[in-house]
């Protein structure tokens, strides 16, 4: 089972994450007789067998390189298209955290959406634990069942349901959920279903992902009427910083560089007065930057930034366009009635 | 290993109150627990209901449990004072500011308190102060409201009794003002960790963890009771005095078998010459051994065992995540620890500080060895919800740290040497140029992955 | 008169901020015979007289000092006691770039407030703008009316008004606005009565600053509805960094280190083995840290931050108690009906 | 110098279309703006309406003024096509993710476009896109609703004319993605730094602009024109294109009254020296110059007094403010600057990076010359403001840079040495301690002061 077991090695039938560029992290399974095709050339799956997790592989030719991840549910996420609804990690992470979720949870989560975070939450309760996922886009449902029966999840169960009318119950099955999270349009409609399906001999956590202002009203009000208590909305501001290196200027420099200059024009300017060289026009400064004969800065030319002729200042600089807002979160937790002394 | 969902006997839990306030208490069976102004509790009277039970203290410090802290608290109609109902200004534009509106006193408040037994001290001294408040009708009801609340919080008699999580020893060290002794550790930056360090039952983790045991309490719960810890220190001893109050105390390198075991750096980088000097008897010796010196050979020859197998466990290469929370400098440190780690493996390195990260991301780019490496940093904003009234919270503790993620991979030597900068290229470009035109597709190819995610190699020219 | 014009020497009548420490700034007229008081001593006002500003003075017997410094709206701003409604600069400062207000603007401001904010109109908008500010609550207006007068706020015009019932005319006055500053409770009450009061021959700028969302949401609808355009909502978080020092500790320190201590048990053993020390128990390590023979972060010991002794890292920190919310910024721009062609 | 209300020939302006795409056009008197597929009109035909100005192109090219850019174009009663009425899911349950399912090709709208004239085109493409769009009715009112505004915006044949303000011009610059130019600097940062600066009219400042002239013309428009501005630069010249397109063109150093005056970094640390080397000449001998010798003497007269006079106000020591604006090392810059400022002066150094601002900042602590130095950062989040569906926006233009900001102030020597540090303290203590009580409350201030302030002299100690 990717995901849940950690290995070593590549094998025959295994779900490996081909990194092409950060950009481009395609799933395969691992299949003898098959290739993996990028435009820079094709990489034989037999080649990988028996390679350790993290090699890179090259096409025959060199043309082209890849390297051989071991799945992760924060890696399939990155290998999503964008177009997709999906739970980044700055929020995943912190909801697993919050909620408590862990080693034998029991989660319910709805709608199954991309499917990225149904593989955190897998992660996460693992073989001990239970995760009931629900979805309502017919296609949706159907790509994310297969999907979670080719990587094994074996403790997760999707059902094809708008639990917003239909609620979250399940024939023969005892949800007995700890922990719940809503990603729908208005999960006010799903909150009063919630009653039949939460634990009752435990704290009980749950968190709505709502995009929307009104949204997240509609959503706490509903809560406080359907008895939840420590209501509390929050957001999740993740930042992604690219470390960079920023040249080290000096004032000493450009102050003997403008000397330098100066010097030039008065060299120039004295073989004008001598005859030697022909006076353009006398205001215009001779040199305009053009020689480059003392340049500490290296003005004018290409220079790749860390390049070992300067000094750089180490610095961090955020994406050109930063994810400035996913969902607003709301959480809280329902405790059993107080007579439900154990 | 489970946690307990019920409140259990010698348990450390997190009580709160009202008002906000935690403290840390454990839960002794003829233990009673002293809350001050708000009154005492008998831990029997608390025991077995479920984790996260509120309880609230009446006549005769009789504890009874209720839906929750806060049941009730804001809901004005409970008052049944005049005030409220019939003045309320629309605006407080005749409120005057100051101090000194309210006419009850301090010594006042204490006498009430003094004569009252149980709960109603509070509604009784709430109302008794709002009659006095010289203003309390010129507050808006929004005001009104705001000052309520904040006299409910402080109080009514009501306390919940927590499960001693990551989370909750998280909050309560912030509470108590000792985010330094954490490193500044959120719970958002704590979650971004357990995620990108993928942890889960049985892994086999490198960890060296500065915050007296709060990482590895956070990963163990991440873990139940499959995998193992390698903790890595800098000292005689690792400092895991937090996690001696969880259910797991018993888990740290008491036995070979135990999921945490301690390594101190020297052990670690001269695993071959740091191997205990002590040869085990065969049975015979052992046999020989006058009974009194048994027990110290005994003690001996299991942390003997339990040495030698963590450095077999160092020397195995084979660990599947490093998780590293230390003041130590990552940048010389690091990359002494990378070796030891199976491919594909992620890793996180925290600090509070950004500054102390770029540099090793920097040798991260230059070096190749470690896949998309990026300094991440996410914080949670948290909102008032009072309806009608909901807004971002007007002021919140100082962000947590950083954390520099990436996945350990094993690059071929002279691809990457291709792929490595301009000039580099320049000259595979010249070297292959006789009727190869593929060259060049290679170049694309690397220029592509740098510029997505390796900032240094991106080729990015500072044109002045 | 202060805030507007600039000067270099202290004069007598002179407003002077008197910075104490950063919580403690206070505002005093210079007038001989007068002193300023501390609890660490007194500050005869004559000893200023003459002083260019920014100044350092210590009491007659050096037990104190103070900075006597120039006010200008921002450390005004600082000035004021933080119990008080105030718009910090990371908003004002927006609020005057995105308004474009400048030098010869006339602007509405409603309610005055603490008058920090008017402060800083007042100066940009200078003696070529008018400032027309109104306050509701009796003794703010009070309050704001004699500090504007001592402030020589010649440009300003502050009304005792609640602007939502009785709107912005003033008697044979002609408004004629370009900048609307509004931070009221139901700004949306206030909307309507702007239309007599505002330019009609060039473009408006209206920001309605508001804490809450609800208000945000029936703002927004009023404008919409009163016939403003590029309605735009946005909130601004300022954030102010401390500069630390981190110690920069290496890895092999720690390691000689260890070595060092083991050595040194070593040595204590050997020296229990030959008898000429007493053994306590053969478990417990000898040295405990005890020893500080070779300390490389000098642990155990009290370490000013910077110590020239050992290596630090330049880093920053955000105070311990962030501002992050002050209040949603409501935008929106009116032009002159269609026809309006000059 | 009052900007213009209305559109002038001449100016350059900032063009806007629905798409958000912008342009920046002068208005020239014959001028024909050519806007692409979203048709073409008469410069003369916008001119003397007031700038902000939102019109739209109909039949024949004929340029109407409208209410604004965005007035109906959200309104869904404006299209008359049966599914907006009919058919719009409550949610997109139905609806098939993927490409294609707009029927309508490119062609076809190509032609649609070249057959029709006018701005009716736009709502007739839309509605037959909507005809054509095989699962518009699977949408929900919102998802369709999004939708006609993307097309709207897409299609329209409107556009406005705003104002050249330095906000228009540094959203220009952000908008063409050379954000780089200006130091990444940000509208609230911009803001920031007037504020901060002090910027007023009849101020005297002092200035380093990298930004190509954008920053003075910030100052210039908080300035109008009363007041100086000392611009100093690196090379021979100062690069301040921006600014030429601006009504302070004449502004920068064409006279010796012009509000700007450009220095270079020599000229600025080495003033006595870098006198020009002219000597002018008495009316005698003036008379005595050939005629066509006098435009040049004339020239070179003018430059030897603005050059005298720029550094003359250097030498002044003088100035208000420091506005700083320069990948220089402000470090090691900074300092060689502030001997020229007046007492009781902020100052404002800017860097896109915050790591560049923090050696500078210690160096403020440790030396004491500035008071309250800080980092300020501050950001401009954006939100959607569809009624019902009010969000942040989902992603934003990168932060903008960071100030380090303080007030120059005067302290006096033997004072601060007490006041600094804890060794230092000590010593003073120990030798006043000679029955004077007071020198402890010295400390206390200076404590204080420390504390609240000054981080590096809080002695706060680092406890391991």
């Amino acid at each position: 089972m990717p995901f849940i077991d950690r290995k070593k090695y590549i094998a025959e039938g295994d779900l490996v994450l081909v990194y092409v560029s950060r950009t481009i992290i395609k799933p395969i399974y691992v299949k003898k007789g098959e290739n993996f095709n990028t435009r820079f050339g094709s990489f034989p799956h037999e080649t990988m067998i028996g390679l350790e997790f993290g090699s890179q592989i090259t096409t025959p030719k060199d043309r082209g390189f890849v390297y051989l991840l071991q799945p992760t549910p924060e890696l399939w996420t990155m290998s999503l298209p964008h177009r997709t609804q999906i739970v980044y990690t700055p929020d995943s992470s912190y909801i697993l955290q919050r909620l408590d979720v862990r080693v034998g949870s029991k989660v319910i989560e709805a709608g199954t959406g991309s499917g990225s975070f149904t593989h955190a939450f897998a992660r996460t309760v693992n073989s001990e634990g239970r995760l009931f996922s629900f979805e309502f886009h017919e296609s949706r449902y159907e790509q994310a069942r297969d999907e979670f029966l080719m990587h094994g999840l074996g403790n997760t169960t999707i059902t094809h349901r708008d639990v917003c009318t239909n609620g979250f119950d399940i024939e023969n099955v005892t949800l007995d959920a700890d922990a719940i999270f809503l990603d729908l349009p208005s999960p006010w409609e799903a909150i009063p279903h919630l009653k039949s399906v939460i634990a009752n001999d435990r704290r009980v956590g749950i968190c709505c992902f709502s995009p929307c202002f009104e949204q997240v009203v509609k959503t706490v009000e509903s809560l406080q009427k359907e008895g939840w208590s420590d209501v509390e909305l929050t957001e999740t501001q993740g930042r992604l910083y690219e470390s960079h290196k920023a040249m080290k200027r000096e004032v000493d420099d450009a102050v003997k560089r403008l000397k330098f200059v100066k010097e030039k024009q008065r060299e120039g300017l004295a073989l004008i007065k001598t005859g030697k060289r022909q006076r353009k026009d006398d205001d215009e400064p001779l040199s305009k930057e053009r020689d480059y004969g003392f340049n500490p800065f290296g003005k004018g030319k290409r220079i790749i930034e860390g390049d070992e002729e300067f000094e750089w200042f180490n610095v961090t600089r955020l994406e050109a366009e930063v994810k400035t807002h996913t969902s607003y979160l709301v959480f809280a937790t329902k405790m059993p009635f107080a007579d439900g002394k154990a | 290993m489970e946690p307990h969902r019920n409140i259990t006997v010698d348990d450390y839990a997190i009580l709160r109150l009202p008002s906000g306030a935690r403290k840390m208490i454990q839960l002794r069976i003829e233990g009673v627990i002293n809350m001050g102004k708000f009154g005492t509790f008998n831990v029997e009277n608390v025991l077995g209901y479920p984790y996260g039970q509120a309880f609230e203290i009446g006549t005769e410090n009789k504890v009874s449990a209720i839906e929750s802290l806060e049941v009730g608290i804001t809901d004005l109609a409970e008052l049944d004072t005049d005030e409220l109902v019939s003045g309320s200004s629309k605006d407080n534009r005749l409120l005057i500011d100051g101090a000194n509106v309210q006419k009850l006193t301090v010594e006042e408040v204490e006498e009430m308190k003094n004569k009252m037994g149980g709960n109603e001290v509070a509604r009784e001294i709430i109302q008794t102060m709002i009659k006095n408040h010289g203003s309390f009708d010129k507050k808006t009801a929004y005001s009104q409201e705001k000052y309520l609340d904040r006299k409910h919080k402080k109080f009514l008699r009501r306390f919940s009794i927590n499960y001693l999580t990551s989370n909750e020893m998280l909050d309560y060290l912030y509470y108590e003002k000792e985010p330094f002794r954490i490193m500044n550790l959120s719970i958002e930056m704590l979650g971004s960790m357990m995620s990108f360090g993928n942890v889960m039952p049985g892994g086999n983790y490198l960890v060296v963890d500065e915050t007296g045991g709060l990482v590895v309490y956070a990963m163990l719960e991440r873990m139940g009771n499959r995998g193992t810890i390698t903790l890595l220190h800098e000292n005689d001893q690792p400092s895991v005095h937090l996690l001696n109050k969880t259910r797991y105390v018993k888990e740290i390198s008491t036995s070979p078998e135990s999921m945490v075991q301690c390594i101190n750096v020297l052990q670690f980088l001269e695993p071959e010459t740091e191997r205990p000097d002590f040869k085990p008897l065969d049975e015979e010796e052992y046999k020989k051994l006058p009974e009194q010196m048994r027990t110290q050979y005994d003690r001996k020859l299991k942390r003997f065992h339990i040495i030698n197998k963590v450095l077999d466990r160092v020397i195995e290469n084979d660990f599947e995540s490093l998780i590293y929370v230390s003041t130590l400098n990552p940048t010389t440190f690091v990359p002494k620890l990378l070796p030891r780690l199976r491919g594909s493996s992620p890793l996180v390195i925290y600090n509070q500080y950004k500054e102390a990260l770029i540099e090793l991301n920097h040798i991260f780019l230059r070096e190749k060895g470690i896949l998309l490496p990026n300094i991440h940093h996410s914080v949670v904003r948290k909102y008032q919800t009072i309806p009608g009234r909901i807004h971002p919270l007007m002021t919140s503790r100082s962000d947590g740290g950083y954390i520099l993620t990436g996945i350990k991979v094993f690059p071929i030597e002279n691809v990457v040497a291709i792929g490595r900068g301009t000039k580099k290229r320049r000259i595979a470009k010249a070297n292959e140029s006789n009727g190869d035109n593929s060259s060049g597709k290679v170049e694309e190819t690397k220029g592509e992955e740098c510029k997505a995610s390796e900032a240094l190699e991106t080729a990015e020219e500072v044109s002045i």
